[in-house]
């Protein structure tokens, strides 16, 4: 068809690159409590408008405003932002150990530790979440042993995963954190499937579904998606939108066409976008989706609004692909900042407590730190008979075999 | 005992398992209502409602990623793919996933799934209803692998894989699903129901996982086989008149080499038959260990007797198929090396 | 969280099961005419509504009305009609020669032929389609040789593809038709990917994408659409809606929690719903997404709805699942007696020519198959030779050393 | 000649044969303004635009399946799977479209793709970062397989690859990236830069398909292996002394076995090695034809050394990567068998 000339071929590009500087004069930020909220039963089909917005409840001043301001507990507020002082300190700790060499990887979640956090706190004792590699806060809201999570990324005697998994591949049935994939999607369907079995048994737990903006790309997306449009089961299906996947922007995902949060449409199922930065938001958000699937009234997909503020992992260097500057000029702010404002104004909450519960869990964290130390670092400590173990149940006998010919 | 095809055998598999656990639930695509493209669930989802036996999404990497799911739960789901050569879709979730799960997690997770899935050729399904991928799970550390040849081994296996903690890959050759076929395509087929293999017991019994079956006993000569091919053997046996040990392996990983060695040892003289392509074949593994262990007693190199090394062909099925002639020719040759 | 009870699970079942009254009521069928018909450039976004829709050309009448009743040339016209007798003919005559033990296997696509007809009637040389085994209708509206189709079919000498494939697996390069696999939705992302190919060599040929209702549920569905919205490649999308998948009904895909058409919607791409049994409503839209995607405005995606008159194939029986009479009840009507009618009223076609062009296709395939038989039937002709033949371009050693073990 | 890593090499290649065939495409995950996570396409984007090396959405099914669209419309996709560990959801298109296309189109339609991934392990990257999945694949018919350990073969395979008119699987030990790594992971490494078999061509030249090299002449023993495992049999022979001939096979299917077997009739002692687990692994079709072929030259059972039959673990890297020592003590065993 000569007609209408030759084809061309484009590949979306992120508005600015190294050198340039920061732009996010096309992303929308929709004013905090302007956002409706639907009934918990509404029908999907009569929310698609809360799928190309943002639901937002801190303002600027540090206000919970609009129908989205649910009231909290304060002792909910109050865990909240030590969680998420918690897990920076965490991470910034993890991240010398790895420059000390004492850990090969690590991987930080800064700027998005609202989310985790924020929804760990709304779900219940026994629910189960499938998370990727960026929710420790799901385990540092929680009870979790600290050292034990040292002792994970030191790969070392007290390893729990003894010293199988790569850094900060953890798993916690105890406390609903499904052992950790290094493939990105494939533990969306599995939430899917965990949901449909407690639907099965007439039990009343629910699952999470956690991936990240540039995975929701992978296949198992899909295949969670139509069987939770199908059976619906009682998930929330998380898209963690951290604009980043490692060096390709969310347009390489399809975010440029379309918010993540409307991939749920063409499955009729619910979803809502949400200011991932705003702690008070995801809470109220996750209590809202969490309420829908405990009422067996199917799965919600919730996007949420975010960005990574941290490199990749360790291996990873973004100066290389988008502009240093950039997490700087993010529109949404820091969630650690905006809690914490949000708390002083409600009078919980102080500079000096704030000064305090960091340097509380910096401390906390140097200790644990320490302590894991001295049960090895790099691997150090970890047995070479565990290699054999747990590949079945029951050893089978060429493993035995194996494992004698290495002679451990 | 009463006779049953290797159908009915299986699907009274899921029956025993879905009365007495609770936590056994069944589905695939056309697996609920209609009972299965082979009949294996028919009557099941009638008799133990749609919560326990339904109909999936056409999704197989969504079939057995959801099972992981249930799994993970506490449920024990007992899987279908519609046949074998749709299986690839679901091959992560199985490599990366089911396998691995016990041993990332050092045993704090883990996915007692069992996958069913017709396999083999023989039915003139060309390309897509006739592979036999058994190999690229044997290379699987963490997954089992089954392959049953009569209804009762079907049946007693099926059931301890549902019961296995671990995940289990349960290959059934759907040229066996009504009788035994021995290869002669141009003859009418028996069906089980004539068949001292057809008998099964009606209840719960195991076939244990890991153990091979000696087929037919015999002095010259080992034929190592599984599936479909063990009648292929017994019927080129019957046209040599050489006095092979047909071993019907069952379990294909554990493997019980033992009892293979054993027979060639004895023999010292080996045969690796299957119906899958040769090259990287689960026959290649089977001489490696062989070799290995019988060395000295080996009187002629080990044989492979497979599938061409092509996909699977569609009019030229019956060149393809390595039917006992061909498996008659290469045991002749096997007993003139001297 | 006792507070809300157990859980339950559901699955979707169809309406009706065999013994009960078919039972349409709840699909819903606009008047024709009634849709409308965005510009060519419209924006993905402001067209959502038509993907809950139907877009219908022919009325009760036989009128083409509304704003899809584009100009047509009577030749397309008629050669559209002709191509839908000669279909059915040919579909009538393959499933006798099954019955008589000449092939193994047949799949008929009655009802809804005029979806492929009437969009191969709107693509150009060169294009390709990316078929099913569901659109014999691409190559029986072309000058195919219908010999081959039937030689194909018997797997005997003379069949193209050497007695290699499946009957009704048909490939022709020159005729735009993709070697059909038996994987279902493989191919709906190589579509997408030789779309990219012809924009990237700047080209101006457009690709077809055809799946199945059921198998949108397969992942490579999700890859295609996700990578057609990352680079709006020159590709068609088109999912034949008929309403079971084998056994299973729509709802199991997830049909009943969304249109098919809406899963575009959360990728960003324009989408519309179609009823495929409008020839004139087919091949208005058909040209329509083929301007878009030639004009380098990307992909489209269009749900043709229709219905499965005949049973998944040779090997099924419908009765098992569905009430028998269903098919009569279905609410489109029958293609071909809609077009015919709409001829007739245009002065351009007669119940007399109707049965001529009946009779005379019901010959042409008579003989053909006569001839066709004549290379051999079921299998009959094939070359054991052709087993080692095309595994590589060239043989290497080891086949050549299987084929000499073969003697062959 | 220039010194090359294999990072180079690998790139070198592909800027070779974008520059000489305008259908030369490259993508995948970060390939394009980034370069890919290991460099390998660094600086390709800017030189050839973003209508030739681009990235691609996380999907690796759509990598290959697109890359095949493109394949089948007339281009010359090289397409990158980020690690080995991530190719398994695109192994349905590899296995089911790519490899089976030109035979059930009667080469109507063909698929000349190339699939790069770095494979195996010693990187201290855990299960997803090490793992070497290259047997699944040699048991398809339709693919070829192929494991480089130079940067010399890497660049001449890897152009040949890309030339070739059938699907090819193109893997690359990442621990060779950067020098010859021969497994004493506890001495300082050495660089391709400061070795003779970094001394690669800038311009194009091809390393032919199928065709295996002598690594090392020896009279005692035969080593039949790819990729890393190389260097750690040069180390090995290097500290036991023994007089090995080491073969690295560089492409695994097509099969060089005329090269093995001569070398096993000559040595008539054999070790196969490499890094996948063992059952079912590579190796294992190594030793079924080595057996078939030189069975009266053998002197001692064919021995293979492997990665342990496990998911690959992290922390016990070195207890599960077969290092020299192990290769060592299994070659002494070998030359004990009199
Ligand atoms: C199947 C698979 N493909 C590729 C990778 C390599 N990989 C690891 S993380 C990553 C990016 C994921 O981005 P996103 O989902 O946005 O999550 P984020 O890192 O931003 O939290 C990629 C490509 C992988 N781990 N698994
Ligand atoms: C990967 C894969 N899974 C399962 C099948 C078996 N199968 C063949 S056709 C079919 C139903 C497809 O239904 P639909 O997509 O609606 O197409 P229709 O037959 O209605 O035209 C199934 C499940 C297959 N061919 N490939
Ligand atoms: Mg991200
Ligand atoms: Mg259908």
């Amino acid at each position: 068809m000569p007609d209408f000339g030759p084809l061309s071929f484009k590949v979306p590009e992120p508005p600015v690159r190294p050198g340039d500087e920061p732009d996010f004069s096309d992303f929308e930020v929709p004013k905090a409590g302007t956002v409706r909220r639907p009934e918990v039963d509404a029908d999907a089909d009569d929310m698609k408008d809360l799928a190309t917005t943002m639901i937002r409840v801190l303002n600027r001043d540090g206000e919970a405003v609009g129908p989205w301001a649910i009231d909290m507990d304060r002792e909910v507020l109050l865990h909240g932002l030590r969680s998420m002082l918690r897990t920076r300190a965490f991470d910034e700790r993890m991240m010398t150990l790895q420059r000390q060499g004492k850990t090969s990887f690590y991987m930080k979640c800064t700027g998005e530790e609202a989310i985790a956090i924020g929804q760990q706190l709304a779900l219940s004792q026994g629910d189960m979440n499938f998370p990727t590699y960026r929710q420790q806060g799901l385990l540092l809201c929680q009870d979790y042993p600290v050292v034990d999570m040292i002792c994970q990324i030191l790969s070392n005697a007290r390893d729990p995963l003894r010293g199988r998994q790569l850094p900060i591949m953890y798993s916690s049935k105890k406390h609903g954190f499904f052992t950790i994939s290094g493939n990105l999607g494939t533990q969306y369907i599995h939430a899917v499937g965990w949901a449909m079995a407690s639907a099965i048994k007439g039990d009343t737990k629910i699952a999470a579904a956690w991936i990240g903006d540039g995975s929701t790309a992978e296949s198992d997306f899909h295949a969670a998606l139509v069987n939770a449009s199908v059976y619906k089961p009682p998930v929330v299906l998380n898209i963690v939108n951290n604009q980043w996947a490692i060096s390709s922007f969310q347009g390489l995902a399809g975010g440029d066409s379309a918010t993540f949060a409307e991939r749920a449409h063409g499955y009729g199922i619910p979803s809502l976008r949400v200011d991932g930065n705003d702690f008070m938001a995801v809470h109220a958000v996750s209590k809202w989706a969490i309420e829908r699937a405990r009422r067996n009234l199917g799965p919600t997909l919730i996007e949420w609004v975010t960005y990574r503020v941290a490199p990749h992992s360790t291996s990873d260097d973004p100066s290389k692909y988008r502009p240093r500057e950039e997490s700087e000029a993010w529109p949404l702010g820091d969630p650690v900042l905006r809690l914490k404002n949000h708390l002083i104004g409600l009078g919980l909450w102080s500079e000096e407590r704030h000064l305090q519960a960091e340097a509380e869990f910096d401390e906390e964290i140097r200790v644990a730190t320490k302590e894991a130390e001295s049960y090895g670092v790099m691997g150090g400590g970890s047995s070479a008979r565990d290699i054999f173990e747990d590949v079945y149940k029951d050893m089978p006998p060429h493993l035995r075999a194996q494992r004698q010919k290495m002679g451990v | 005992m009463v006779q049953m095809t290797m159908i009915e055998a299986v699907r009274s598999a899921m029956d025993v398992m879905l009365e007495r656990d609770d936590n056994v639930v069944v589905f695939g695509e056309d697996v609920g209502y209609f009972g299965g493209v082979f009949r294996c669930t028919a009557g099941l989802q009638k008799k133990y409602g749609t919560s326990r036996v339904f109909d999936s999404p056409i999704n197989e990497s969504g079939i057995v990623g959801a099972g992981i799911g249930m799994a993970v739960y506490g449920l024990r789901p007992c899987v279908e793919v519609q046949f074998a050569d749709y299986i690839y879709p679901a091959y992560d979730q199985l490599v990366s996933e089911a396998a691995r799960m016990r041993y990332r997690s050092a045993g704090d997770f883990t996915a007692p799934i069992t996958i069913r899935s017709p396999c083999g050729g023989g039915i003139f399904g060309g390309q897509t209803h006739s592979q036999s991928p058994e190999a690229i799970f044997t290379h699987v550390s963490g997954l089992k692998t089954i392959v049953p040849s009569t209804p009762y081994d079907a049946k007693g296996l099926l059931i301890s894989a549902i019961e296995d903690d671990d995940p289990v890959v349960f290959l059934e050759p759907k040229r066996l699903y009504n009788g035994p076929f021995d290869g002669h395509h141009d003859k009418p087929a028996r069906n089980w129901t004539s068949h001292p293999l057809g008998e099964v017991p009606e209840g719960h019994y195991n076939v244990p996982i890991g153990e091979a079956a000696i087929r037919r006993t015999g002095a010259d000569v080992s034929i190592i086989t599984y599936g479909t091919m063990c009648f292929v053997a017994e019927a080129a046996v019957a046209e040599t008149g050489i006095d092979a040990e047909i071993i019907d392996l069952r379990t294909l990983l554990p493997l019980d080499i033992e009892t293979i060695s054993q027979s060639v040892s004895k023999t010292g003289r080996c045969l690796v038959l299957h119906e899958a392509t040769l090259t990287s074949g689960f026959g290649a593994e089977i001489v490696a260990q062989i070799q290995e262990r019988c060395f000295y007693a080996l009187e002629a190199p080990i044989e492979r007797v497979t599938g061409w090394d092509t996909p699977y062909p569609h009019a030229q099925e019956w060149d393809y198929f390595p039917g006992p002639a061909r498996v008659g020719r290469a045991l002749r040759s096997l007993m003139e090396v001297i």
